[in-house]
């Protein structure tokens, strides 16, 4: 059977396993969202403003970050990563496997709460949609990198503070590019640019970054 | 003399720049000298510890 | 075996790089430390004032030269650790981990300067444009290196590690720039611009030129240094090492 | 040096076992025959783990190769290889997705209950003993049908039947041709083994 299939339907099935490692996230979205908007007192962000936009992002970007930094953490310490690097099945595609259905497990759930979250913000329903577009790939580049860091961070103890650290600067740009076509979108001004390059990164970042993990999965084994 | 220090009214942005650098090139060109005897003298440590086993 | 590769190994080859680089070190410390110091008085003292910005300007002598270099060092982290990543060189992984202590101060040196600086110059000592950013977040990749090395301490694993880390970050920068350029174009007037004067007149650009020399060559004794103290700390176990530590 | 024969299962020559880029053992040479039972002993930290993980392909050798001519390999390590949330059943089929066999659910189940879980099918593997987790480990060597065994301390934690189960299920396995390398400080005791003691070379 693929590699893929196979990593898939086992991450996929470990995650559907532990539903809390999926609520939490999404519990955090709704809370955050919720706090900023009772901030901005009583939920008076004005219609079509900017602000709400970001917020929105940056707080789907961490829920997203703290869902997938957990990736491999189990599979290093119950040592069936051992068994996948021994049995010599092709890392860079079951690498692929796990992430995507990391994507499915932790990513999906905070997009789809995006037209609650949006609508506590007050945020236009007309941006919703940009919001969607640009919110699929984004997310896909925020999981990665957050499994990214996660293999980064194996083996070592207590590690939020440390993932933090490591993966948020490498979001910035799809930060921006996401932020600023909504924004944009919003404003009734061209946004093709940032679309474009949001779906660059992201096709960089699935190309590339699974044969970085893969190359820190197998180094993880040589202590 | 007392012009130059002035720089021209910006002394209060020019100085402590120029004064952190200074402190900053000490600081940076001299700790690996420290850092390299102390070094030394670890090993020198360990390797007599071994001698005398 | 041609005279690139054996170069290659010899520098690779740990008593031949720590007895080697030391007579370098001495040279770029003197060579930095003159420059430097010629430089800066040159700078401070003899150049003339800009027309537009007054003596302010003279903040320039030290933020240029750190910026670039800092910019220099993070690239040449990556690049080496490329080098690690396919060729499992260990000078190149000791090269990462003496370089990255001196490219965060340097980083964040330049920060500093360029605030100070532009207190004066723009009226604001922060702007959120693609150099600004892009140096912030450079910043946080170095602390990132530092972070991620100090909590491996498994040498083979955190040297992927940091590789791996540094290559993602160095590609990243770019796009960051690009991304800013694009995104602030939609909130900032184009009024504010970092001061990048366009006809530098050469009274004011030797004194640059020098302190520029003068601090790539002091760094590059320091990192040198370091990374013989790291190549001491490594090998500390082989006989080579037992030599120099009895003979001093 | 070691005779190189066509049936060789597992051919190690000149391999090179570092442990914290130092090199424990030098020039390690072993071949492994059907039907041959190697133990490798040694203290603490004298590299019988780090030895078995190259054997076994987790880590890379530098220096030397190893050769396991295609042939297909069980490796049960000191860590069980089962996620928690997982059955048993569930962990087992994946074992063989992972070394790319299709064993069917009958052939799975017979495993299982050969090993005294039948019960647990539908456990999680988290809510098992730990002799249990140990046994479903060591489930998967019937499970993954490999012509070379490699295991590291098989018998932590296991109980008296289990270890005479784990006997057994070695001296058929090599009865049908099959090699099997075990690192363990305490011998199994079957006949014909070839012992490699890491201290001594």
């Amino acid at each position: 059977m693929n590699a893929f299939v196979i990593a898939f339907n086992r991450t996929f099935r470990i995650g559907w396993r532990h539903p809390l490692d999926s609520l939490n996230p999404m519990a955090f979205f709704i809370i955050v969202t919720s706090l900023i908007s009772i901030t901005f007192e009583g939920g008076s962000l004005a219609t079509g403003d900017g602000l709400a936009i970001a917020v929105l992002w940056v707080v789907l970007l961490l829920s997203t970050m703290m869902a997938s930094g957990g990736a491999y953490a189990q599979d290093y310490e119950d040592g069936s990563l051992e068994q996948v690097i021994a049995q010599n099945q092709s890392l860079y595609v079951s690498v692929h496997g796990s992430v995507a259905a990391r994507w499915f497990l932790c990513a999906v759930p905070i997009v789809a709460l995006v037209p609650l979250g949006a609508w506590m913000l007050n945020i236009d329903t007309e941006v919703w949609w940009i919001l969607f577009i640009t919110l699929i790939p984004g997310s896909i580049v925020f999981t990665l990198f957050g499994v990214l860091g996660a293999t980064l961070t194996l083996g070592v103890g207590r590690n939020g503070v440390l993932l933090a650290l490591l993966v948020l600067p490498l979001y910035v740009p799809v930060l921006l590019l996401g932020v600023g076509a909504c924004q944009r979108s919003a404003n009734q001004e061209p946004f093709e640019f940032a679309l474009i390059g949001i779906l660059a990164i992201a096709m960089g970042a699935i190309t590339f970054l699974p044969f970085a993990i893969a190359a820190l999965l197998r180094v993880s084994q040589e202590y | 003399m007392m012009e130059w220090l002035e720089m021209g009214g910006y002394a209060a942005y020019v100085w402590p720049v120029f004064g952190i650098a200074l402190i900053f090139v000490i600081v940076v060109a001299l700790t690996p000298r420290f850092q390299h005897k102390r070094l030394i003298e670890a090993l020198r440590i360990e390797l007599e510890i071994e001698s005398e086993n | 075996m041609n005279w690139f590769t054996r170069i290659f190994h010899k520098m690779g080859s740990p008593p031949f790089f720590y007895r080697g680089a030391k007579v370098w070190v001495s040279w770029l410390y003197v060579i930095g430390f003159v420059s430097l110091i010629v430089g800066t008085v040159w700078g401070l003292a003899f150049a003339p004032a800009d027309r537009l910005q007054g003596d302010s300007f003279r903040i320039i002598y030290l933020h240029v030269p750190t910026a670039h270099l800092s910019q220099l060092i993070y690239i040449a982290i990556a690049v080496a650790g490329f080098v690690y990543l396919v060729w499992r060189m260990k000078m190149a992984d000791v090269f990462i981990v003496s370089a990255v202590w001196l490219g965060a101060w340097l980083t964040a040196f330049a920060l500093f300067s360029g605030i100070v600086w532009g207190i004066p110059t723009w009226g604001t000592g922060w702007v959120w444009d693609a150099r600004t950013t892009s140096v912030l977040v450079q910043l946080f990749l170095f602390l990132g290196l530092i972070a991620l090395r100090t909590a491996i301490p498994n040498s083979q694993r955190g040297a992927l590690a940091v590789a791996v880390l540094a290559i993602v970050g160095v590609i990243n920068i770019p796009i960051i720039k690009y991304s800013v350029d694009w995104f602030t174009t939609l909130h900032q007037p184009a009024s504010i611009q970092i001061g990048n004067p366009v006809s530098i007149d050469p009274s004011m650009l030797w004194p640059l030129l020098v302190n520029t020399i003068g601090l790539y060559a002091l760094a590059a004794g320091v990192i040198l240094y370091y990374m013989r103290i790291n190549v001491l700390r490594r090998e500390r176990n082989s006989e080579w090492v037992r030599d120099i530590v009895d003979s001093n | 040096m070691t005779q190189v024969n066509s049936s060789t299962l597992l051919q190690v020559s000149g391999l090179e076992v570092e442990v914290a880029e130092r090199p424990l053992l030098t020039d390690f040479n072993l071949s492994v025959n059907p039907g041959a039972l190697i133990e490798i002993k040694g203290p603490n930290g004298s590299g019988k783990t780090t030895l078995l993980r190259y054997l076994a392909g987790i880590r890379r050798a530098h220096r030397g190769s190893i050769d396991l001519r295609s042939h297909s390999f069980a490796y049960v390590g000191q860590k069980s290889g089962l996620n928690a949330a997982l059955t048993a059943y569930e962990n087992l089929r994946w074992l063989t997705q992972n070394a790319d066999q299709n064993t069917s659910e009958t052939e799975l189940m017979r495993v299982l209950s050969e090993l005294g879980l039948k019960s647990c099918r539908d456990m999680p593997v988290g809510s098992l003993s730990a002799g249990q987790v140990r046994r479903c480990g060591l489930a998967s060597l019937l499970a993954l049908k490999a012509r070379i065994w490699l295991l590291d301390e098989p018998l932590t934690s296991l109980d008296e039947s289990a270890i005479d189960w784990l006997k057994g299920a070695i001296t058929s396995h090599r009865a049908s041709g099959g090699g099997a390398v075990v690192a363990t400080h305490a011998t199994l005791g079957l006949p014909d083994t070839e012992t490699i003691d890491l201290n001594v070379s």
